[in-house]
């Protein structure tokens, strides 16, 4: 039998709620008439084989639950907007997916990959950089070995490239531990 | 909040159904207000014009309200929707002009409901003092 | 007004940086169609729509609005290959043409990176839009030299034609552009279950959790295999790039043996129109590298050029 | 302040102006009301007494414990009587507690009731200040000189009488029109019905069986149905359609464009024409269900029974003509235009069910998906005299289906088709007709996905319940789409039961559609004819939503049924009934009082914009030839709302006049006579 005292809080009281925090998302009231009717999940083709549920992700939204936030699911969406097309309400919860995933790499919650993305973006101005290969490839097709982007022009002087490495998608470096975490630990 | 002897009068036109339904309910529940808050019957809200307003400004009034039935359950269909526009077309004007468009309101309230018409009616007074924190109240010259 | 018969022509990432024959192709299509198409010389990453706009929306909007801006410069209207370059730049350029506060912001942020302010004076076309529309079936029955008769999956993609409201091409649920288009190429399109459905690689997912965009691709490969269809046909270098890495995953982890080579709208076009397999290039791809078109030919290369 | 006083002499000026037009000298009566405590409790009334009878044109002014008592009454009597008094304000409680009262007063002693102003000094002030009692006493003065102000311009409006035409005209025979007209015409009023298909009943004779006691609808109609066909005093057009509409509340003059039926009144019904016609077409009243002739009969219990021609669908072989035992079909029958003069109309153009092409995820009419259809196509199948022989089947291949879902707010509750309300009644069918089929079927599995179950009322949870019972997997979700797999044609139904939160893919047979009520094709043209307006989902907007949903916009028309908004059958023939009470009643009085409290145009300053017609909602302004603005007294409602559309004036509502708005404005604004405390 374990203590009564290691027993931790399994229903949630008010405190645990943040209705405020979503205050300023984009089309707030229709996210607010959202109905619960599942159609977004049922569009769902992510959500058909993992955790993903729509419908839960827009209802944490509505109440102010943080956890969505921290939730490694809101990164599982493939944006194909199937359930943006169908919601009866109008909610769009393809947008809200993406404006709560701006929300989580305020709190610092990127994946390790994903960092590496923006990196590629930064040093190459490409988010998939060109390689040896498929220049040997550009030149067999008859095209220039460099496409005109700006990985070609990289060696200018003053260059664009280092510009948007300083002015763009600086994401936050290490995952903050919101307060609530912390006197939890 | 600013002080009461700042404003002397609000004017407020309500309409013959919800608007003074509103008041007489808010009446009966003896429901304290602002007595700064004074009522002109009209018809309906469509009635009110921006010549009635501009008159109860010229003549002392320090704010003016509409008050008229719920979206959609005008008497008269819609007169409380064009009052509305008409109002957003005054405010605009009077903001071009370099006044606080606060002054001037518009509201809905329901008849069986005497908390709608007294919330208007603070409302009114907030928004002046804000107008009056702003400093750009209409005011006669004389 | 904008040039005519000029497109700003945006290459994006994938395409130039994996699939060139797609840029080849493309090429080879527009000019034989008379088009003329401009280099947008510095142009970024556009950035992609699921993974750049998750982290943050404005910057996302701002390295779009860069790129949109080097084709107002060249004065004509951008043309993309890719369903992700396309949602990006066409839903930037349509979101900041209505709202003032976020060009406003926007511009001030371009201010930055270089001589740009956004205008709003082009508009965003997809090859597949500009085929099945604006050249159509009709127009391009005069200018092919062979048909191919084959069956083909028909992939969309979802930033195409998703969401309808803002890009207003066609219906989202029961689209037909692509297939009239190929019917005039001689291509028979065969419908397969859950045709519409996403491959698995957008928002994202497929740099942040590899295993579930190979899941999605799984069931994709699986309904497109019951229909046994001679090639896939997309008209996305990203969606292209699924359909072949994921082939190549599935082959080697769960020993499955897909071969089905992947054709972009752009290459199955300009074979038509008489460039040569060697261009189209199955050869430098990881599927079907030996795939031979069964051709028809209609007329002489020469009478054409 | 002396700018003030000069203002004032700026304004008396203009009112010079207007005064000329007043033929008396105003002499005001001022009359206080103590309520008891429950005005001179707050309020100081003496001292309001007094500072009334300093007030220009005030001839007297009092003050009394219960102005409504006797006593007070008597008060305004002799003031009229000895003082000359021609103009009295009481300041007391509200206009619509004692204001009449006064006014009835007065009037008794000749003088014209609007002459008549009442201030509220009791629910406006004594009530709501009881706590700042200085306050409420110089808000009461500025009210009462407000009121006094108004009373100085207030001009005599006379009350008209105008004769009504006795007779009533019914707009759509279903069961709202067929309930109203029969009420009407059991008052003794002529009736008009008007129908545009070939017969009466409407959309209830289609139904199998209705809820919540499974009885046959048929049943409860044909009562009805006989009676309004042989009531003497209905006289029924079918095939039938408005041309135009004139007139105003009371006296309307409608013309009715009968289309000819091809067969004359003799047939006998006895079903040789159909028998022999060659032409088969499916049948628009079956919703495709079955086949008909082109010369054909509704139903098989239409009435009139007489049979009609679909002359777009005939080849005119004349094979009926020459088998016809009596000779009535005639294709020579032109179409006529009657005109006929009423006092009412009843609209009861009922809706339309919603064509679900629209939602395309569910692939509704496309080709692969026969065996998606909607709840009244099932109602048809189901019915006693379908072609399925009242079985259900599949319509791909007329197998028994095994599993039967059903998909309910198709149309409804959807913002993306522009549906944003609830239907109200598709809860109720589609738990009733699964209910049939789990009863005729029980191996079938029927499986109803919803988003919320609403069967409020006495006996609909009840009814729910025993659906449930009954075996009927009900399903929260809102399913995405229909699937079809293209190799073996099945139909799949994507949902998440979001009360498990897990994504199912069910298995369909049959897939049953519970499409919304929309409100019926050609309602914008009738609605324009008739000169009402419509809500903007379309269907025609009632007067006021909680007090008065049968009266249209416009005086004399009535609404009945669901084209005021979705409704069931009992709640359409409850609507019907005092929609049918309401038109009758002014018939049977047989005159309508008006108040003339209506506009006046002035044409010299009227330029003829067209402002003032355009928002008017009882459409009672019109264009005359010259383009200027008409007004019709009888169908104006007094709400002033062309009065500040007017960029020159023009335009004013008798006593609430611009410069009669003024005064009052003036006093409450604080620009009037300055009270001293």
């Amino acid at each position: 039998m374990s203590d009564v005292k290691d027993q931790v809080r399994k229903y949630k009281i008010d405190k645990d709620f943040e209705p405020d925090f979503f205050k300023d998302i984009e089309r707030k009231s229709n996210i607010w008439a959202c109905i619960q009717c599942g159609t977004c999940t049922a569009s769902c083709e992510s959500g058909r084989w993992t955790a993903l549920k729509t419908r839960s992700i827009i209802r944490k939204v509505v109440l102010g639950d943080l956890s969505a936030l921290k939730d490694p699911d809101i990164w599982l969406c493939t944006t194909c907007y199937q359930c943006y097309e169908r919601c009866p309400r109008d909610v769009r919860p393809t947008d809200v997916i993406i404006e709560l995933r701006n929300y989580a790499t305020n709190l610092g919650n990127i994946s390790p990959n994903h960092r590496t993305v923006v990196s590629y973006l930064k040093n190459t101005g490409h988010a998939v950089p060109i390689n040896d290969e498929i220049k040997k490839h550009r030149i067999e097709l008859g095209l220039e070995e460099l496409p005109p982007t700006l990985y070609k022009y990289r060696e200018e002087k003053n260059n664009e490239l280092q510009k948007i490495e300083k002015e763009l998608f600086n994401l936050p470096l290490v995952k903050e531990k919101n307060k609530k975490e912390k006197e939890e630990n | 909040m600013i002080k009461e002897k700042d404003y002397e009068n609000i004017v407020v036109f309500m309409c013959n159904e919800c608007g003074q339904g509103s008041a007489n309910t808010a009446g009966v529940a003896r429901m304290n207000y602002d007595p700064a808050v004074k009522i002109i019957p009209v018809q309906c809200t469509g009635q009110v014009g921006p010549i009635q307003i501009m008159d109860a400004l010229n003549n002392g009034a320090d704010a003016v309200a509409c008050i008229g039935c719920c979206l959609g359950a005008c008497h008269f269909f819609n007169g409380n929707i064009l009052s509305m526009h008409r109002i957003k077309l005054m405010k605009k004007l009077f903001k071009e002009l370099g006044y606080s468009d606060q002054n001037i309101n518009q509201y809905t309230s329901r008849a069986a409901e005497g908390e709608t018409a007294v919330g208007d009616f603070v409302d009114i007074v907030e928004r002046l003092s804000k107008a009056i924190k702003e400093g750009g109240k209409f005011e006669v010259e004389c | 007004m904008v040039k005519e018969k000029t497109f700003s022509f945006f290459l994006g990432c994938i395409m130039p940086n994996r699939y060139p024959q797609i840029e080849k192709s493309t090429k080879f299509v527009m000019e034989r169609l008379g088009y003329v198409l401009l280099d947008m010389e510095r142009a970024s990453c556009c950035p992609a729509p699921g993974v750049f706009r998750s982290f943050n929306k404005i910057d996302w909007m701002v390295t779009a609005a860069r790129n949109i801006c080097i084709a107002e410069r060249l004065d004509a209207d951008i043309l993309t290959v890719c369903n992700g370059c396309f949602g990006t730049l066409q839903e930037v350029n349509k979101h900041l043409k209505e709202n003032e506060e976020h060009r406003e912001l926007v511009n001030k942020k371009l201010k930055l990176l270089g001589d740009y302010e956004f205008k709003g004076t082009i508009n965003i076309r997809h090859i597949a839009e500009v085929l099945g529309f604006e050249i159509g079936p009709l127009g391009i029955e005069d200018l092919i030299v062979r048909k191919v008769h084959a069956r083909a999956a028909v992939h969309y993609g979802c930033h195409f034609l998703k969401p309808t409201r803002i890009r207003e091409i066609e219906s989202s649920e029961n689209p037909t552009i692509i297939e009239d288009f190929i019917t005039a190429l001689g291509v028979e399109s065969v419908r397969f279950k859950d045709q519409l459905t996403c491959c698995g690689a957008g928002g994202g997912v497929k740099s942040y959790d590899g295993t579930t965009s190979m899941t999605i691709f799984a069931e994709k490969m699986k309904n497109i295999s019951e229909v046994n269809p001679d090639f896939i046909l997309d008209i996305c270098p990203f969606c292209h790039l699924q359909f072949e890495t994921g082939q190549d995953y599935l082959n080697k982890k769960c020993n499955f043996n897909y071969d089905l080579p992947v054709i972009h709208l752009s290459q199955l076009t300009a074979y038509c129109m008489g460039m040569d397999q060697e261009l189209v290039g199955l050869q430098y791809q990881l599927m079907g590298r030996n795939y031979e078109f069964e051709k028809e030919i209609l007329k002489n290369e020469t009478e054409v050029s | 302040m002396a700018a003030k006083d000069e203002k004032i002499k700026e304004t008396e000026k203009i009112e010079d102006i207007f005064s000329s037009k007043q033929e008396e000298e105003p002499r005001i009566g001022v009359y206080i009301c103590h309520c008891g405590h429950n005005i001179a409790g707050t309020v100081d009334v003496e001292k309001v007494t007094e500072f009334a009878s300093a007030l220009p044109n005030v001839v007297e002014a009092k003050h009394n414990m219960f102005m409504c008592s006797k006593p007070g009454v008597q008060l305004l009597k002799e003031a009229i009587k000895e003082k000359g008094v021609n103009r009295t304000v009481v300041a007391s409680c509200s206009k619509n507690q004692h204001g009449k009262t006064f006014a009835r007063t007065i009037e008794e002693m000749g003088l014209n009731k609007h002459k008549h102003q009442q201030v509220n000094i009791r629910e406006f002030d004594s009530w709501v200040h009881q706590k700042e009692k200085d306050k409420a006493t110089k808000k009461a003065m500025k009210l009462v000189e407000a009121g006094v102000n108004r009373a100085r311009k207030l001009e005599n409006i006379e009350t008209k009488k105008i004769s009504t035409t006795k007779a009533a005209l019914v707009i759509g025979a279903g069961i709202a029109g067929l309930r109203a007209a029969n009420d009407i015409a059991e008052l003794g009023i002529p009736v008009y019905l008007v129908e545009k298909e070939s017969a009466i009943g409407g959309h209830m004779t289609r139904l199998n069986k209705t809820f919540p006691t499974n009885e046959c609808p048929q049943c409860s109609i044909s009562p009805l149905t006989n009676g309004v066909a042989n009531h003497p005093l209905i006289t029924l057009f079918t095939n039938a359609q408005i041309k135009s509409v004139g007139g105003s509340m009371g006296n309307y003059e409608v013309e009715i464009e009968i289309k000819p039926r091809y067969v004359k009144d003799n047939c006998t019904s006895c079903g040789e024409c159909a028998n022999s016609c060659p032409v088969e077409v499916p049948s628009e009243w079956d919703m495709g269900m079955s086949i008909r002739n082109a010369i054909y009969k509704l139903y098989p219990q239409a009435i009139p029974a007489t049979y009609v021609r679909d002359k777009n669908s005939c080849i005119e072989c004349n094979i009926c003509v020459n088998i016809c035992p009596v000779q009535a079909i005639d294709f020579s029958m032109k179409s006529e235009t009657k005109t006929i003069k009423v006092g009412s109309i009843v609209v009861a153009v009922g809706y339309d069910e919603y064509n679900p092409v629209e939602i395309e995820p569910y692939h509704y009419g496309k080709q692969g998906y026969e065996n998606v259809i909607t709840q009244l196509q099932l109602e048809r199948m189901m019915s006693p005299t379908s072609l399925t022989g009242s079985e259900v089947l599949r319509p791909s291949d007329g197998k028994i289906p095994k599993n039967i879902v059903m998909i309910q707010c198709v149309g409804s509750r959807n913002d993306q088709v522009g549906n944003k309300y609830c239907t109200g009644v598709c809860c109720k069918f589609a738990i009733k007709n699964a209910g049939i089929i789990k009863d005729n079927y029980p191996d079938s599995n029927v499986t109803i996905c919803y988003i919320d179950i609403r069967t409020p009322g006495l006996n609909f949870e009840e009814y729910y319940k025993s659906s449930q019972e009954k075996g009927i997997r009900f399903i929260r979700g809102r399913p995405s789409e229909i699937t079809r797999d293209p190799t073996t044609g099945e139909l799949n139904v994507i949902v998440e039961d979001t009360l498990s939160q897990t994504s199912l893919m069910l298995e369909a047979d049959l897939i049953v559609l519970s499409a919304a009520m929309v409100p019926p094709e050609g309602i914008g043209p009738l609605g324009s004819k008739l000169q009402i307006l419509r809500s903007k989902e379309g269907f025609l907007k009632e007067f006021h939503i909680k007090m008065n949903p049968t009266l249209s916009s416009k005086g004399g028309i009535y609404l009945a049924g669901t084209i005021q908004g979705p409704k069931d059958i009992s709640e359409t023939v409850a609507h019907a009934g005092s929609a049918a009470a309401s038109a009758a009643a002014p018939l049977v009085k047989g005159y309508i009082e008006k108040e003339m409290l209506i506009p006046t145009i002035d044409y010299d300053l009227c330029v003829n914009c067209g402002l003032c017609v355009s928002v008017c909602n009882p459409a009672a302004i019109s264009r005359d030839n010259y383009e200027r603005p008409i007004l019709n007294e009888i169908a104006c409602k007094s709400c002033g709302m062309c009065m500040p559309a007017c960029p020159t004036g023009a335009i004013q509502l008798l006593n609430f006049r611009d410069d009669q708005l003024l005064d009052e404005i003036i006093a409450v604004s604080g620009g009037g006579v300055v009270c001293n405390d």
